[in-house]
C-alpha cells in the first residue's frame, strides 16, 4: 500500500518536532512552516480520501505490528481534520503573535497524533496517537503558561482524559488475553469484536470509558470547561474535528465491538443521548460564549456517540459521520469567530458581545450561519445529520428518540440565544462591556476572514451529505449497507421545533438565568475533586508521612545538622531508620552493651564464667545425643 | 576475551588515572569521557555483531562466552557471556555512564578520584550484567554497593550524606547477604555443586522441593528486592538519592536499580521456575503495591529529587508486576507472557535512560538554585527555556507518553500482565495516572506561572545538553522504533517465559 | 578403687578451683592452680594404673603434666615479677585496666 | 592396709589443700600446699608409679621453696607472715567449686570406667624411659622446646634489665 | 619406617632458628640486634620452603603422633608466612630495644608451637604444642613491660594456665576411656565404645584448651585485654598465628570423635554461634581500634569454627577452613599493620579524615576491613563463601543464616571506623607513619585483594592439596 498514510502522520510530526527542537530560533519561520505543512497535510488527506483504501503496517511489537487502515470513515475523518486544521492555523496567524514556534510546533504534533488516532488499525497505534493527543492538548491549553489557571486547566484536561485512557490499556490487555494462541497482529482493532466472552466485555468497557473521556461525555465533561482557557484556535481545533471529536470517532469506528458486547451499545447510545440533553441544558444557561460553545460540543458529540451505539436498522454510522463532519465545520467556525471577537473586543461574555455581529458584520454573518446550523435550522448541515441519527434511534427505542429530540430543542435554544445576542443592536454602553478578559485590538485581520467564510460555507452546505443520493453513497463508503433515512415527518418535526426554539431564545435569550449548577457544569469538576483528587492527594500525603516516619533520619538529620560523621552510626539509630529497623538497631545496641558486660576486667570473674560455661557445654553434650 | 576487555577497560583506566596522580583535571575528564564513549561504541558493536549471529557457538544461547576456573573448590568460575537480555542493559549502562561522565565536567571535588571511582563502578555494573556465575554476579553486586557508598559519602551534598550513604550501604548489603544465602542454597542443591548460572538453569536444582525451593527463592528475592527496590524495602532510596551527586544518582537509579530486576529475570525465574510460579502472586502484589505506593508518595513530595526517586519505586513496581504475571500460567499463552517480560526488560532500559536524564536535570536545578525544593522555583521556563523544555520532555517520557520508550515498556507490561493478573493490572495501571499528575504538578511548580524571585538561573550549558540530550534522544528512538531493542529482547523474553514455564 | 582415687582427684581439683576463683593474690591463685594440677596428676596416674597399665602413654602423660606444672609455675612467677615491677601490684583485682 | 593408706593420704592431701586457703598467712599456706603434694606423691607410689611420685614430691618442694622466696621478695604482705584474707566472690567460688565437685565425683563413681587391661611392666620406670626415648620421642623433643621457651619467656618477663642496661635506674622496658 | 628425621624439618627449622636468633642476639650489640631478626626471618623462610617441599604427601610419622598432610601443610605455610609478616611488622616497634632479639625468638617459638598443633595427631603432642604455643605468648603479651603489658601478660597467663589444666584433665579422661593410648588412631578405635558421660567431659575439657588457643567463647576473655595491652605487632601475632594452629588442631581432634556418642557438632556449632555473635556485639561500641579488632577476631573464629562443626560431613569443610584461614591471616595482619603504621591514631575517631594524608594506607585498611566483613572480591570473601557453602552442605543451614546476620551486624563497627576515615576533614595531620609497618599494611591489603581475585590459583592449590 502507499506511503501516503504514513506521510500523513510522519510529516506533521517531524515538522512539529523540528520546530519544537529549534525553539526560539524558528520563531519567524514557524507560522509559514506550520501553515505550509498543514496545507500539504490537508491536500494529502484529500488525496488519501480520494484514492487509498486498505491497510499498511510495519513491525512494532512482537504481538502487534503498527498498522494504519484507511477505510471510508477514516478517510472522511482524516480529510476533515486536515482541512479544519489548515483553516484554524491560518486564523491563528492573527491571534498568536508570540511563541509561534511553540504553538505551531505543538499544533503540528497534535495533528500528527490525531492522524495516527484516525488511521490506527491496532490498539498500540491507537493508544499512541490517543495519548500524544492528550499530552499535546495539555501543552496547547496551557499555552499561556504564566497563567496558573490555564496551566491547571491543561492539567485537568490531560489527567481527566488520561484517567479514561486507562480503559484503552485494559482493552489492549483484554485483546491480548482474548486472542491467546493466535498468531498475527493480536491487537488489531478488527479483532476486538470477535474476542471471547469475558475479554470482549472488558475491551468494550475500556473503549467506552476511553472514548467517553475524550469526547467529554458524562461524567467527564468538565475538563472541556476548563479547556476554554486555551487560545481560541486551540479550542477551535480541539473541540471541533480533533481531540473531543476523536472520542466520538473511536466509538463509531469500533461500533462493531460495542454491538458485539450488546450492553455496551445500549449504554453508549444512552450515554450520548443523556449528554446531549444534560450538556445542552448547561449550554443554554451559560453566560460565557466559549463556555456555551464548549458545553454544546459535549452535547453535539452526544449525537455522534448516540449514533455509534445504535444497532437497529443497520446502525447509524452514516448519520454519525455526517454529524461529526458537520459539527466539526460548524464548531470550528463558531470558536474561531468567538476568538476573533475575543481578540478584537477583549471579551467572551455574552453580555459583552451584544451587538458584536453588527460591529463586525462579516464575522457576525458567518457566526450567525454557524449558530443557525448548530441550532438545527433547516436546511443547514446539523439539522440533516442529527435527524439521520434520530431516525435510527426512533427505530430502536422511542425514549431514546425523545431524549435526542429534547437535546435538539435545547441546542436550538442556546444557538438561538447566541444569535439573539450578536444580532441585537449595539447598546450604548457597549465599550464599557469590553475588555473583560484582555485588552482587545478592536480590529479583525484580513487573514482571519477567508477561513471563516470557508467554514461558514461548509457549515451551511454540509447538509448535502444527507441528500439521499449522497447519503447513500456515503453509507456504502462507510460500510453501512441499508440506510434508514429520516422521514419527512421527522425532518419537519425537528425543523419546526428548532425554528420555534430559536425564535423563543433569540427573543427572550437575554433573560435566561444562569444557575450555579449550570455555570459549574453540574459541579462535575468539584465532584471529581472531592471524590478523586482530594482523597488521592490526602492519601499521598498520608503515605508520604508514613514513608517519612519510616525513614526520617535524613529529614531529622537535615534539621539537626549534626556534622560529626564519627557519630553517624549513633545518629542512624538515634533518629531511627524505620520502626522495625530502629527496633532491631536499638535492640542490637542493648545486646552489644550486654555483650560487653562479661568482659569485666576481673580475672576471677573470667574464671567463674568460663567454668560455668564449660559446665553447660558438658551438660549440652550429655543431654543432646 | 573481547567481552572481558570491554568490561574491565574502565577499571583499568581507573587504575591508570589513580596511579598517574598529577594528571591535569581536563585531561582526566577527557580520558574518562573517552573511555566511556569507547564502551558505548564497544557494546553497540557487540550488539550489532550479536544481532548478526556472531560470537555464538552451537546451542549455547550466550554469545562471546568465556568460562574459566576461578574458585573451583566452590564450583565458581569466571563465566561471562551476553544474550538478548543483557545486551540492552549493557548498552544502556555504557550510555548512562557516558552521560554521567560528560555531565561531571565541572566536578571540583577530587575530580581524579571521582572519575576513577565512576570508571571502577562502571566495570562492576557491566560485570554484573555479563556474569554467568552466581558468585561473579554477587561480587559485582557487592562491589557496586561499595563504589556507590563512596560516591554518596564522598561527593554527595547535604549534612546527612554520610548517614544516607551508610543507610544505603547497610540496606543493600543486608540484601546482598540474603542473596548470598539463596545462592548457596542453589549451589548446595545442584549436583554436582556449582554456581554456574547456565548449569543451574539447566538443572533447576530445587525443582520439586517445595518448601526449600520457596525459601531459597525468598532469600534471593529479598536481596534483589532491596536493591530494586520494592515496597517494603525502598526506604533507603530517597535519602540516598537526595544526598547523592547528580551523576551518582543517575547511575544509581539508571543502572544499579536494574541489578535487582535483572536478577529476577536472569536468576530466579529460570533457576527456580516452580517456586517462582508458586510465589508469582506475591510478586504481582508487591509489584502493584510498589507501583501505587511509589506513585502516591511521589505525588506528595515537594523535593524534586525525592519525587523522582519515588517514581523509580513506581516504575520498578511495574517490572515486578510483569515478571510476577509471567509466572501465572493460567488462562494465557506464552506469547502474552513474553510480552510482559519484554515490557519489563524494555522498562529497565527505558527507566535507565529517562531517570538518568531526570536526575541529571535535578542536578542542574541544584547547581543553579541550591535546593531541590520545587516551591522555591517557579516560572523558570521564562529564563531557562531549554532546561524547561528538556525537563518537560523527560517528565512526559517518564510518565509514559507514547513516542518515548516508557510507553513501549509500560504498554507491553500492562497488556502482557492483564491476561494472567487481571485485577492486579487494572489496579496497577492507575499508577500512570498518578505519575502523570505528579509530573504535571512538578512542571507547574518549577517552570510555569510567574517567577518567585529574581535570582538568576542560567539555562542549560552546551555540556549539560550534551550529557542529557542523547539520553532523551535514545528514549525517543526506542519509543518510535521499538524494533531497535525488541529485536534482541523479544527472543530473550520468550526464552525466559519458556524457562519459567518448565 | 579407681573411683576412690578419682574422688580424691576431684576433691583436690575442686579445692584448687575454689582457690583459683576466690583468691585475690596472684600467688595464692597460682597455688589454687597447682592444687588443680595435683588433682589431674592423681586422676591421670589412677587412670593409667586401673585402666591400661600395659600402655605407657598414661605414664608419659603424667610426666608431661608435671612438666607443664613446672613451666606454668615458672611463667607464673615471671608474670608476677613483671606485674610487680610494672604495676606495683600483686592482686588480680587491681589489674583491671582493660575491660568492656 | 592399702585402702587404709590411701584413705589417710587422701584425707591429708585434701585437708592440706583446704588448709591452703584457710590458714591466715601465706607462709602457712605454702607449707600446707607442700604437705598436700607430698601426700599426693605418696599416693602415686600406691599406684605403682615410684618415679613419678618421687619427682612430684621433689618438684613441689623446690617450687615451694621458690614460692617462699617470692613472697618475701614481692608480696605486698612482706614476710608473708601477716594474717591475711584476700578473697573475692567467696560465695560464688564456693558454689562453683562445690558444684564442680559434686558433678565430678558423681561422674567418677557412676561412669562405667573400662576394665583393667594388661598389667604394668615389671620396671615401670625403665619402661617409661624406653617409651619416651622410643614411641614418644617427639613428645619429649617438644617438651624440651617448651622448656627452652619457658626459659626465654620467663627471663624476658622477669629480668628487670635487658642485657644492655647496666644501670639499675634504666627504664624498665621499651614500652615505657 | 616413620621415624623420618626430616619429616618435621619445618618445625625443626623454626626451633633451631629460635636458638640461633637468641645466640645471635646475645653476641650482638644493642643497635645490631637486627641480625637476630634476619636470622629469624631466614629461619621462617627456610621453614616455609621446607613446608612447600614437604607438601603433597600424606602420612603419619613418629608412631602416628604427627600427621603430615594437607592440613599440616596449610598450617605450616600460613603460619610461617604470617610469622614473616609479623617479623616485618614488628621492626618499628622492637628495633633498638633491649629485648629485640627475644621478641624474634619468642615469635619463632610460638610459631613452632602453632605448627606442632596443626599436625598433632596425639593428645600428648597436642598438649605439648599447646604449651609451646602458649608460653611465648605470655611473654609476647608482656613484652613492652609497662603496666598495660603486664596486665595483658597476667590475663593471658592465668586463662592459659586454667584452660591448660582443664585440657590435661580432659586428655587423661579421654585416654582412659579410649583404651589407654593417646594417638588419635587408637582413640578413633577406642572411643566409640566408651562411656558417654566420660567422653562428653573429656571432649569439652580438651576443647577448652583449644578454645583458649583460638580465642573462642568461652575462652575468649583474654583476647581483648591482651590485645589492648600488648604492642601492636604482638597483638597481631597473638590473634593470628596461634589461631591457625589451634583451629587445625581442633579440626583434627573433632574428626577423631564418634558421631554417635556425643553431638559434638552441635557443641561446636553453638560455640561458633556464640563466638561470632558475642565478638560482633562486643565490638560495636569499641573506640580503640586494637580492641575493636580483638573482638572482631573473636567473631572471625566463630565463622572459622563453622567449618569445624561440619568436619567430616562434607569434603569441602577442610578446604574451606584452609582458604578462610589464609585469607583471615593476611587480612587481620593487614588491619593491625595499619594500626601499627599510624601509631599516633589510637582511637577510631582519630582516624577521621586519614584518607587524605594517607590514601594508600587507608586503601589498605579499606581492603582489610571490608575483607573482614567478607566483601568480595577479598580473600575472606572466598573463604566465607567456601565455609558458608560447606556448612550449608553439612546440614547446618541455621548456622549459615546466623553467620550471615552476624556479617551484617559486623558491618556496623567496621564502617564506624572506616567511614569517617574516608571522609574529607580539615584536620592537618602531620602524624608519624611507621616505616616498616606501612609497607606490610599495603602488602596485606594487596594480598587480601589478590588472594581473593586469584582465588582460582589459591584455592585450586589448596583443594589439590586437600583431596
Amino acid at each position: 500500500m502507499s506511503v501516503l498514510p504514513w506521510l500523513l502522520v510522519g510529516l506533521p510530526a517531524t515538522a512539529g518536532l523540528a520546530l519544537l527542537v529549534a525553539g526560539r530560533r524558528a520563531e519567524r519561520e514557524a507560522a509559514a512552516v506550520g501553515i505550509v505543512v498543514a496545507g500539504v497535510v490537508a491536500v494529502l488527506a484529500a488525496l488519501l480520501a480520494a484514492t487509498v483504501r486498505g491497510t499498511t503496517s510495519v513491525p512494532f511489537l512482537v504481538v502487534s505490528r503498527l498498522g494504519l487502515r484507511v477505510d471510508g470513515l477514516a478517510a472522511l475523518t482524516a480529510m476533515t481534520v486536515g482541512v479544519i486544521a489548515l483553516l484554524v492555523l491560518v486564523v491563528a496567524l492573527g491571534e498568536i503573535s508570540a511563541g509561534r514556534w511553540r504553538f505551531f510546533g505543538l499544533m503540528l504534533v497534535f495533528v500528527a497524533a490525531v492522524m495516527l488516532t484516525v488511521l490506527a488499525d491496532d490498539l498500540v497505534g491507537l493508544l499512541a496517537g490517543w495519548e500524544v493527543m492528550g499530552a499535546t492538548s495539555y501543552a496547547l491549553i496551557a499555552f499561556s503558561w504564566t497563567e496558573p489557571k490555564a496551566v491547571t486547566a491543561g492539567s485537568t484536561a490531560l489527567l481527566t482524559t488520561r484517567a479514561a485512557d486507562i480503559g484503552l490499556y485494559l482493552a489492549a490487555g483484554a485483546a491480548l488475553a482474548g486472542t491467546a494462541g493466535m498468531g498475527g497482529s493480536r491487537l488489531g482493532l478488527s479483532r476486538l469484536s470477535v474476542l471471547p466472552s469475558p475479554w470482549l466485555h472488558v475491551a468494550a468497557a475500556g473503549v467506552l470509558v476511553a472514548a467517553a473521556g475524550k469526547a467529554a461525555q458524562l461524567p467527564f465533561s468538565f475538563w472541556l470547561s476548563g479547556a476554554m482557557r486555551g487560545p481560541s484556535p486551540v479550542s477551535a481545533l480541539l473541540h471541533s474535528a480533533a481531540m473531543v471529536a476523536m472520542g466520538g470517532y473511536l466509538l463509531l469506528r469500533l461500533r462493531g465491538l460495542l454491538a458485539a458486547a450488546g450492553w455496551a451499545a445500549t449504554t453508549t447510545a444512552w450515554l450520548g443521548a443523556a449528554t446531549a440533553v444534560a450538556l445542552g441544558a448547561v449550554a443554554l444557561l451559560q453566560r460565557d460564549l466559549k463556555q456555551l460553545l464548549a458545553a454544546s460540543t459535549s452535547a453535539q458529540l452526544g449525537y455522534v456517540v448516540l449514533a455509534a451505539g445504535l444497532t437497529a436498522r443497520g446502525g447509524a454510522v452514516q448519520g454519525g459521520a455526517a454529524q461529526f463532519v458537520a459539527h466539526a465545520a460548524t464548531k470550528a467556525l463558531l470558536f474561531l469567530a468567538a476568538g476573533v471577537w475575543l481578540h478584537a473586543l477583549g471579551t467572551k461574555q455574552l453580555s459583552g458581545l451584544v451587538g458584536a455581529g453588527r460591529r463586525y458584520r462579516l464575522v457576525g454573518a458567518v457566526f450567525t450561519v454557524g449558530a443557525a446550523s448548530l441550532a438545527g435550522l433547516p436546511p443547514l448541515s446539523l439539522w440533516a445529520s442529527k435527524d439521520a441519527v434520530l431516525a435510527v434511534a426512533r427505530g430502536q427505542s422511542l425514549p431514546l428518540y425523545v431524549a435526542g429530540l429534547a437535546g435538539a430543542v435545547l441546542a436550538a435554544g442556546y444557538a438561538g440565544r447566541m444569535i439573539g445576542v450578536v444580532l441585537r443592536p449595539l447598546p450604548v454602553d457597549a465599550e464599557a462591556r469590553y475588555d473583560t478578559e484582555a485588552a482587545g485590538t478592536r480590529r479583525v485581520r484580513a487573514v482571519e476572514r477567508l477561513p471563516l467564510a470557508v467554514l461558514a460555507l461548509a457549515a451551511a452546505a454540509l447538509g448535502v451529505l444527507e441528500l439521499p443520493a449522497v447519503a447513500g453513497r456515503l453509507g456504502v463508503a462507510l460500510g453501512q449497507g441499508d440506510r434508514v433515512s429520516p422521514s419527512w415527518g421527522e425532518l419537519a418535526l425537528s425543523g419546526g421545533l428548532a425554528v420555534a426554539a430559536v425564535a423563543a431564545a433569540a427573543w427572550r435569550g437575554n433573560r435566561v438565568p444562569s444557575p450555579r449548577w449550570a455555570l459549574s457544569w453540574f459541579g462535575l469538576q468539584a465532584a471529581a475533586g472531592a471524590v478523586v483528587v482530594r482523597p488521592v492527594l490526602g492519601l499521598a500525603r498520608l503515605l508520604a508521612r508514613v514513608d517519612d516516619r519510616l525513614l526520617d533520619p535524613a529529614v531529622a538529620g537535615v534539621a539537626t545538622g549534626t556534622r560529626r560523621a564519627a557519630r553517624l552510626a549513633a545518629r542512624l539509630d538515634d533518629h531511627g531508620v524505620d520502626r522495625a529497623v530502629e527496633r532491631i538497631v536499638s535492640g542490637t545496641r542493648r545486646l552489644a552493651e550486654f555483650a560487653r558486660r562479661p568482659q569485666t576486667g576481673q580475672v576471677h570473674q573470667y574464671y567463674a564464667q568460663a567454668a560455668v560455661l564449660l559446665g553447660f557445654a558438658v551438660v549440652l553434650l550429655l543431654i543432646v545425643r | 576475551m573481547l567481552l572481558s576487555l570491554l568490561v574491565f577497560l574502565p577499571v583499568l583506566a581507573a587504575v591508570v588515572l589513580v596511579l598517574w596522580r598529577g594528571a591535569p583535571v581536563r585531561l582526566v575528564h577527557v580520558v574518562w569521557v573517552a573511555v566511556s564513549v569507547a564502551e558505548v561504541v564497544g557494546f553497540v558493536g557487540l550488539w550489532i555483531a550479536y544481532a548478526r549471529g556472531a560470537g555464538r557457538s552451537g546451542a549455547n544461547p550466550y554469545a562471546f562466552d568465556t568460562d574459566r576456573a576461578w574458585i573451583p573448590g566452590a564450583g565458581s568460575g569466571y563465566h561471562v557471556g551476553v544474550d538478548g537480555l543483557s545486551l540492552p542493559l549493557l548498552a544502556m549502562t555504557a550510555v548512562v555512564f557516558t552521560a554521567a561522565a560528560v555531565y561531571s565536567r565541572r566536578e571540583s571535588r577530587d575530580p581524579l578520584q571521582f572519575a576513577a571511582l565512576f570508571l571502577a563502578l562502571e566495570t562492576t555494573c557491566l560485570g554484573l550484567f555479563v556474569a554467568l556465575d552466581l558468585i561473579l554476579f554477587f561480587v559485582f553486586f557487592d562491589l557496586s554497593i561499595v563504589g556507590m557508598y563512596f560516591v554518596i559519602a564522598g561527593w554527595g551534598h547535604g549534612a546527612t550524606r554520610a548517614a544516607s550513604a551508610l543507610k544505603f550501604f547497610l540496606y543493600t548489603f543486608v540484601g546482598s547477604l540474603a542473596l548470598l544465602l539463596g545462592f548457596i542454597g542453589l549451589y548446595v542443591a545442584a549436583d554436582p555443586h556449582t554456581f554456574d548460572m547456565v548449569e543451574l538453569t539447566r538443572q533447576m536444582p530445587l525443582a520439586g522441593h517445595g518448601a526449600s525451593a520457596t525459601l531459597v527463592l525468598l532469600a534471593i528475592a529479598v536481596g534483589l528486592a532491596v536493591k530494586t527496590p520494592t515496597f517494603p524495602f525502598h526506604t533507603w532510596l530517597p535519602p540516598a538519592h537526595t544526598d547523592a551527586p547528580a551523576a551518582g544518582s543517575a547511575v544509581l537509579a539508571g543502572v544499579l536499580l536494574k541489578m535487582g530486576t535483572y536478577g529476577f529475570v536472569r536468576i530466579t525465574m529460570p533457576m527456580l521456575p516452580d517456586a517462582w510460579r508458586g510465589l508469582a502472586w506475591l510478586f504481582v502484589v508487591i509489584g502493584v503495591v510498589s507501583a501505587l505506593w511509589g506513585a502516591l508518595v511521589a505525588l506528595a513530595q515537594t523535593n524534586f529529587k525525592r519525587m523522582i526517586a519515588y517514581t523509580s519505586v513506581n516504575h520498578m513496581g511495574y517490572i515486578l508486576l510483569a515478571v510476577g504475571a509471567a509466572g501465572l500460567l493460567g488462562g494465557t499463552d506464552a506469547t502474552a507472557r513474553s510480552v510482559a517480560v519484554a515490557g519489563a526488560i524494555v522498562q529497565m532500559v527505558s527507566h535507565g535512560l529517562i531517570t538518568a536524564a531526570l536526575f541529571l536535570l535535578a542536578g542542574v536545578l541544584f547547581d543553579r538554585g541550591g535546593t531541590y525544593d520545587m516551591d522555591r522555583y517557579g516560572g523558570l521556563a521564562a529564563v531557562a527555556p531549554r532546561y524547561a523544555a528538556l525537563t518537560a520532555a523527560a517528565a512526559f517520557a517518564s510518565l509514559g507518553i507514547p513516542g518515548f520508550s516508557g510507553f513501549i515498556a509500560e504498554f507491553q507490561i500492562f497488556a502482557g500482565s492483564l491476561p494472567s493478573a487481571t485485577v492486579a493490572t487494572a489496579i496497577a495501571v492507575l499508577g500512570i495516572l498518578v505519575t502523570a499528575g505528579l509530573f504535571l504538578i512538578a512542571l507547574q511548580r518549577m517552570f510555569l506561572g510567574l517567577r518567585r524571585d529574581g535570582r538568576p538561573f542560567a539555562d542549560l550549558t552546551g555540556g549539560e545538553l550534551l550529557a542529557i540530550g542523547p539520553l532523551m534522544l535514545l528514549s525517543l528512538a526506542i519509543g518510535v522504533f521499538p524494533r531497535l531493542v525488541l529485536g534482541v529482547i523479544d527472543p530473550a523474553a520468550r526464552a525466559v517465559v519458556v524457562l519459567v514455564s518448565r | 578403687m579407681l573411683q576412690a582415687f578419682l574422688v580424691l582427684s576431684a576433691a583436690l581439683f575442686c579445692v584448687g578451683l575454689y582457690g583459683a576463683l576466690g583468691q585475690q593474690s596472684v600467688v595464692m591463685l597460682m597455688m589454687g592452680l597447682e592444687l588443680m594440677i595435683n588433682g589431674v596428676i592423681v586422676a591421670a596416674t589412677a587412670f593409667w594404673y586401673f585402666c591400661a597399665p600395659a600402655a605407657l602413654d598414661g605414664q608419659v602423660l603424667v610426666l608431661v603434666i608435671i612438666t607443664a606444672m613446672t613451666v606454668e609455675m615458672a611463667m607464673g612467677f615471671a608474670v608476677v615479677i613483671l606485674l610487680y615491677r610494672a604495676s606495683d601490684a600483686d592482686m588480680t583485682d587491681s589489674v583491671a585496666e582493660f575491660k568492656r | 592396709m592399702y585402702v587404709f593408706g590411701f584413705a589417710v593420704l587422701a584425707v591429708v592431701a585434701t585437708a592440706a589443700g583446704v588448709a591452703v586457703f584457710v590458714v591466715d598467712s601465706m607462709a602457712r599456706a605454702t607449707f600446707a600446699l607442700a604437705v598436700s603434694f607430698v601426700a599426693v606423691g605418696a599416693e602415686l607410689l600406691l599406684l605403682g608409679s615410684g618415679y613419678l611420685g618421687v619427682i612430684t614430691v621433689l618438684m613441689m618442694i623446690m617450687e615451694m621453696a621458690i614460692m617462699a622466696v617470692f613472697m618475701i621478695m614481692f608480696m605486698m604482705n612482706p614476710a608473708g607472715l601477716m594474717p591475711m584474707s584476700m578473697v573475692h566472690n567467696k560465695r560464688g567460688s564456693l558454689a562453683i567449686s562445690l558444684g564442680a565437685f559434686a558433678a565430678l565425683a558423681l561422674g567418677a563413681i557412676l561412669v562405667p570406667w573400662p576394665d583393667r587391661r594388661g598389667k604394668p611392666a615389671g620396671d615401670v620406670t625403665r619402661a617409661l624411659g624406653e617409651s619416651i626415648m622410643g614411641p614418644k620421642m617427639l613428645v619429649m623433643i617438644g617438651v624440651s622446646a617448651v622448656l627452652f621457651a619457658t626459659i626465654v619467656s620467663a627471663l624476658t618477663m622477669a629480668t628487670s634489665r635487658g642485657r644492655y642496661d647496666r644501670s639499675p635506674s634504666a627504664p624498665m622496658g621499651a614500652g615505657d | 619406617m616413620n621415624e623420618d628425621p626430616l619429616a618435621l624439618l619445618p618445625e625443626a627449622l623454626l626451633l633451631v632458628g629460635a636458638v640461633l636468633a637468641l645466640l645471635t642476639g646475645s653476641f650482638s650489640p644493642r643497635d645490631r640486634q637486627g641480625r637476630a631478626g634476619v636470622v629469624a626471618a631466614l629461619a621462617a623462610t627456610g621453614s616455609l620452603i621446607a613446608a612447600v617441599a614437604a607438601a603433597g604427601s600424606s602420612r603419619l610419622v613418629y608412631e602416628h603422633s604427627f600427621a603430615i598432610d594437607a592440613a599440616t601443610t596449610t598450617g605450616r605455610l600460613v603460619i610461617t608466612a604470617a610469622t614473616l609478616l609479623v617479623l616485618a611488622l614488628a621492626r618499628d616497634t622492637v628495633r633498638g630495644t633491649a629485648r629485640e632479639s627475644e621478641f624474634y625468638v619468642l615469635v619463632l617459638l610460638a610459631s613452632c608451637g602453632a605448627s606442632l598443633l596443626s599436625g598433632a595427631s596425639d593428645l600428648l603432642l597436642l598438649l605439648v604444642g599447646y604449651l609451646l604455643a602458649s608460653i611465648p605468648l605470655y611473654a609476647l603479651a608482656g613484652w613492652a613491660r609497662n603496666p598495660g603489658a603486664a596486665e595483658a601478660a597476667l590475663k593471658t597467663y592465668l586463662l592459659g594456665a586454667l584452660f591448660g589444666i582443664v585440657m590435661m584433665l580432659g586428655v587423661a579422661v579421654l585416654t582412659a576411656v579410649g583404651g589407654g593410648q593417646t594417638t588419635y588412631r587408637a582413640l578413633a578405635a577406642g572411643l566409640p565404645g566408651a562411656a558417654q558421660a566420660a567422653v562428653a567431659f573429656g571432649v569439652v575439657a580438651v576443647l577448652a584448651g583449644l578454645l583458649f588457643k583460638i580465642g573462642a567463647v568461652p575462652a575468649h576473655f583474654w583476647v581483648p585485654d591482651a590485645v589492648s595491652g600488648a604492642t601492636v605487632p604482638a597483638a597481631a601475632f597473638l590473634t593470628t598465628v596461634p589461631k591457625i594452629g589451634g583451629l587445625l588442631a581442633t579440626y583434627r581432634f573433632v574428626t577423631v570423635l564418634p558421631d554417635t556418642l556425643v553431638d559434638w557438632r552441635l557443641l561446636v556449632a553453638v560455640l561458633a554461634a556464640a563466638s561470632m555473635t558475642l565478638g560482633n556485639l562486643a565490638a560495636f561500641g569499641q573506640d580503640d581500634p586494637k580492641r575493636l579488632l580483638a573482638y572482631s577476631t573473636v567473631s572471625q573464629v566463630g565463622y572459622l569454627l563453622m567449618a569445624v562443626a561440619v568436619a567430616g560431613r562434607t569434603a569441602d569443610a577442610l578446604p574451606a577452613l584452609a582458604v578462610y584461614l589464609a585469607g583471615y591471616s593476611v587480612t587481620n595482619l593487614g588491619a593491625f599493620a595499619v594500626v601499627a603504621a599510624l601509631p599516633g591514631r589510637t582511637t577510631i575517631q582519630a582516624f577521621r579524615g586519614a584518607a587524605r594524608p594517607h590514601p594508600w594506607l587507608m586503601a589498605a585498611l579499606l581492603a582489610c576491613l571490608l575483607g573482614l566483613v567478607g566483601t568480595p572480591p577479598t580473600a575472606v570473601f572466598v573463604g566465607k563463601l567456601n565455609i558458608f557453602t560447606a556448612t550449608w552442605d553439612g546440614g547446618m543451614q541455621w548456622l549459615v543464616v546466623l553467620a550471615a546476620v552476624n556479617t551484617v551486624a559486623s558491618l556496623y563497627y567496621y564502617l564506624r571506623w572506616l567511614g569517617p576515615a574516608m571522609l574529607p576533614t580539615p584536620r592537618d595531620s602531620t602524624d608519624l607513619v611507621a616505616r616498616s609497618a606501612a609497607p606490610v599494611a599495603l602488602l596485606c591489603g594487596v594480598g587480601a585483594l589478590v588472594v581473593g581475585l586469584s582465588a582460582a590459583v589459591v584455592s585450586s592449590a589448596g583443594f589439590a592439596l586437600m583431596r
